[in-house]
């Protein structure tokens, strides 16, 4: 056999290992942990390095115009679908990238940022395992699949949230998160079991090709769509994502950017593909909710965030405006989907937040690894007690300079590229729109300039005298991160050209997505 | 937790060995009859619940570590995806039943209706069953045998 | 007088309860399932394709055997998460 | 309409459930509600495979006749052993709220720092 064939004989099996090798690298981890702690260390960044590679494997192809189908169990797919079958199309080839980068930078910055602490073993072995769920929430093309791996990812991310048990606050978040994941996930199973009742279809491109916009149908999309959200952290639905997000280990919250944006693709999936047959009926109203979910979160967010006297704290209400713009621009891609008059703006509109779910994975994250990078340094998160770091912690100092004006959207900067695209498309939808967009972005950058001022200005206190440049691994992460923010932010029409718009085209031509698994149907564009 | 009284002990140590019988015997014939592996195992799991609460968990802790608990379900985990991985080398793909029609261990296809019960059937499914069952015996017992670990520490200070 | 927090949540459990209801009224009769082709299809294959008498447990290790390797997976993570919750901290 | 009773006792279920979730205040109380939703979500996946009828889909000394769904009754087995590990984290997170807080109320818990 030689190499090309085995290229071809991955990308073939790529779907099923991308979940799989993750998975048995949790399982065997807690065997390899017995031996040394650098050799487990190595391990998991390795699973994950591997499992990075086939995932860039599999997206290069995907992004080329095919879609992957994937059965488990058997090689010809006979209809009705009664196996599991993954899926992908651009979408989730894309939400795929950003979890695994995620997770890897995460590992990478947990080797010196964890070092002191206890149950080590079990903490890479969740974060593997959350890993392999994010993966397979967003790779699969079953709904009572996604459901399973929704379970695996928040009863892992949950005990992730409450690793320092000898910290109350800790224990209270991380409970208050498994309880709220936990009714929504109660709620997301109910909807299928209604689709189960009327379709005898647990296949999410059976289910859409079968689908009659009955009353059930509405109860299911009522409460797939508040389930997810709230999974989310949009705005009604949010208390849980600042405690969660503030109390977690830096390297945790880092990768529950990444968890939460998974149950943001679970929004876009069952609005765009499993109700795009009813869309004809749906679309503008579930379009303009989300668009108004979208624009209270941002300015709530924001609100919150000024307020706050916790860094982290105020990082997670200023990730709760960035959920904002990604609604904001895909609601307005909804609205005006079948509206012929309108197709560039949709398209800019999904490109935009399409592209805003990346850059705020990046972004923010970078600022969560930096402030996991002070309290590293300091031990001390409350930004009235911080103060003239800027002179012992040079390279966060950059860090945090790069992720704050990419944070809220200024010019050289990644975030600049794909709010540009949302201010620019929503202000045809209604000039009202954009300029909600720009004012909470403005105020955005009000709140971190304070924030750098307060943290990293002013005169030097007694107690930092002693603090240190953090351990290269977290540096080395940080680095990563800001680097990929400078070169996306430098080159944006790259990513939007090759990733961000065959991923908008997978969401709109939702018809592609059914015609691979049954190819009698005939409804979308 | 500390033991209970001698008549307890004495009849769930006698009790004891029937449930664990009773368990693999549910999970061996999950492809058969009604049960499988997450079934039997919670069986023999709740056997094991039973004698921790009767002997008390120190008595327990004495003589299973969660550790070695938490190895062995590693390895039933490790176990049932190896088998699916077969499945890919052996068969096609992931999670193929590739031992089913090859007329070797347990690949026999029983005929159409039919309602004998054949153990040698079903391919990799009583395969899983064993290595599902190994993982649930192990995890249950974990958790339970922790928890009552923990709050025995609780009482312990007080 | 009743709080923010008071307002929503009656708010949304009556909201629930009026979907709840009327879904179950909505639903079809109970003991006629309107579809059946995806059920059927396991009940006729199972023995042949499976070789398992039991179709439960043929769909649940061969059909839809990812998904209980997602399941064992999740009792792992929860032993490992109660592992890690009860583990010894360093003071 | 009678006939409909199974779903109704499934509204009714998940009903007390949330109800408890909601407006309970002690932890333990909030957890119940949690199974209680969970069992009322399983009871509708069961009652969604039943037939008129029917008899188990198992081949074994079966007596003939159609046979219920299967899938709904492997689709519950999944989602109860997700219960358990649901309900096993959210027990252990209790104990050490207790441990922190000395109470289950959840009015007390929670401090200043908001």
């Amino acid at each position: 056999m030689n190499v090309a064939d085995l290229i071809d004989l991955l990308l073939q099996h790529s779907p099923a290992l991308i979940v799989a090798i993750p998975l048995l690298g949790a399982f065997i981890t807690p065997l390899i942990s017995r031996l040394n702690d650098k050799v487990r260390n190595v391990f998991v960044i390795l699973t994950l390095g591997l499992t990075a590679s086939l995932v860039f494997l599999l997206a290069s192809d995907v992004f080329s115009g095919n879609i992957h189908t994937y059965i488990f169990g058997s090689q010809d797919l006979a209809l009705p679908v009664v196996r599991i079958l993954f899926e992908v199309d651009a979408m989730s080839a894309f939400m795929v990238i950003i979890s695994v980068i995620l997770s890897l930078i995460a590992v990478i910055y947990s080797w010196s940022f964890m070092k002191e602490n206890t149950g080590l073993d079990k903490y890479y072995t969740l974060i593997l395992l959350m890993t392999a769920g994010m993966l397979g929430m967003e790779l699969t093309g079953d709904l009572f699949n996604f459901f399973v791996f929704l379970e695996i990812t928040s009863i892992s991310s949950a005990a992730l949230v409450a690793f320092w048990t000898n910290k109350a606050k800790s224990v209270e978040a991380g409970f208050k998160y498994i309880v709220i994941s936990t009714i929504g996930a109660l709620f997301i199973l109910f909807s299928i079991a209604l689709f189960y009742g009327q379709y005898n279809a647990l296949n999410m491109a059976m289910i859409a090709s079968a689908i009659q916009y009955t009353f059930l149908d509405k109860i299911a999309l009522v409460l797939l769509i508040a389930a997810l959200a709230m999974k989310a952290g949009v705005v009604p639905m949010h208390m849980w994502l600042p405690d969660a997000y503030g109390k977690a280990p830096s390297s945790i919250t880092f990768i529950l950017v990444g968890a939460t944006q998974a149950s943001l693709y679970g929004v876009f999936r069952v609005c765009f593909t499993i109700y795009g047959g009813a869309i004809n009926l749906s679309s503008i109203s579930v379009g303009w909710i989300l668009v108004i979910m979208g624009i209270i979160t941002m300015l709530l967010g924001v609100a919150m965030a000024i307020i706050q006297t916790d860094f982290k704290r105020l990082i997670a209400f200023g990730a709760v405006a960035e959920i904002g713009y990604m609604l904001l621009g895909i609601g307005t891609g909804l609205v005006v989907m079948l509206n012929p008059e309108m197709t560039a703006t949709g398209l800019a509109a999904m490109k935009g937040g399409i592209f805003h779910i990346m850059n705020d994975a990046l972004d923010v994250g970078l600022l969560f690894l930096v402030a996991g990078a002070i309290y590293y340094a300091t031990k001390e998160t409350s930004l009235n007690k911080l103060g003239g770091l800027a002179r012992n912690m040079k390279y966060t100092t950059v860090f945090f300079i790069i992720g704050l004006l990419a944070v809220s959207g200024m010019p050289p900067m990644n975030g600049f590229a794909s709010k540009l695209l949302i201010y620019e498309s929503t202000y045809h939808l209604n000039p009202i729109l954009s300029i909600f967009a720009i004012l909470s972005s403005i105020m955005l950058l009000a709140v971190f300039v304070k924030v750098f001022h307060s943290a990293f200005l002013g005169p030097a206190l007694p107690k930092f005298e002693n603090v240190k440049e953090v351990p290269k691994s977290m540096l080395i992460a940080m680095g990563a991160i800001a680097t990929i923010i400078i070169i996306f932010g430098l080159f944006p029409e790259l990513i939007v050209n090759n990733i961000v718009e065959p991923a908008a085209n997978a969401l709109i031509n939702y018809g592609d997505y059914i015609r691979e698994v049954i190819p009698s149907f005939t409804g979308g564009a | 937790m500390s033991g209970m009284s001698k008549i307890v002990k004495t009849i769930s140590g006698i009790a004891f060995p029937f449930i664990t019988i009773y368990g693999l015997y549910v999970i061996s014939h999950g492809h058969l009859t009604p049960g499988g592996g997450f079934q039997g195992g919670a069986i023999v799991a709740s056997g094991c619940a039973m004698v921790l609460v009767s002997y008390g968990s120190i008595w327990i802790m004495d003589r299973v570590k969660e550790k070695n608990l938490s190895i062995l379900e590693s390895l039933g985990a490790v176990c049932f995806i190896l088998l699916a991985l077969l499945g890919l080398g052996f068969g096609t793909v992931f999670f193929n039943n590739f031992l089913v029609g090859t007329n070797s261990l347990f690949g026999v296809v029983p005929a159409v209706g039919s309602g004998l019960a054949d153990i040698n059937t079903g391919g990799v499914i009583p395969l899983m069953n064993f290595a599902v069952g190994l993982k649930v015996i192990a995890g249950l017992f974990g958790i339970v045998l922790v928890m009552a670990y923990a709050i025995r520490t609780k009482e312990g200070k007080k | 007088m009743m709080s923010r927090r008071d307002i929503t949540a009656v708010l949304s459990f009556s909201i629930v309860t009026i979907f709840l209801i009327f879904g179950a009224l909505m639903m079809h009769p109970f003991g006629t399932p309107d579809e059946t082709g995806m059920d059927d299809n396991i009940i006729t294959n199972a023995q042949t394709e499976t070789g398992a008498n039991n179709a439960v447990t043929s769909v649940v290790f061969d059909y839809r055997g990812f998904d209980t390797l997602g399941e064992a997976t999740i009792l792992f993570t929860a032993v490992a998460a109660v592992i890690m919750v009860f583990r010894r901290m360093k003071k | 309409m009678i006939f409909n009773i199974p779903f109704i006792a499934v509204a009714a279920l998940i009903l007390i459930g949330l109800y408890a979730v909601i407006f309970k205040r002690n932890l333990i109380k909030m957890v119940i509600g949690i199974t209680l939703i969970e069992s009322g979500v399983n009871l509708f996946l069961i009652t969604l495979g039943y037939r008129e009828g029917s008899i188990a889909p198992i081949y074994t000394s079966s007596p003939g006749g159609i046979m219920a769904l299967p899938v709904p009754q492997a689709l519950t087995l999944t989602s109860i052993v997700i219960g358990v590990a649901v309900l096993a984290l959210m027990l252990s997170l209790v104990i050490h709220i207790y441990r922190h807080y000395g109470t289950l109320d959840a009015r007390k818990i929670g401090g200043p720092e908001e």
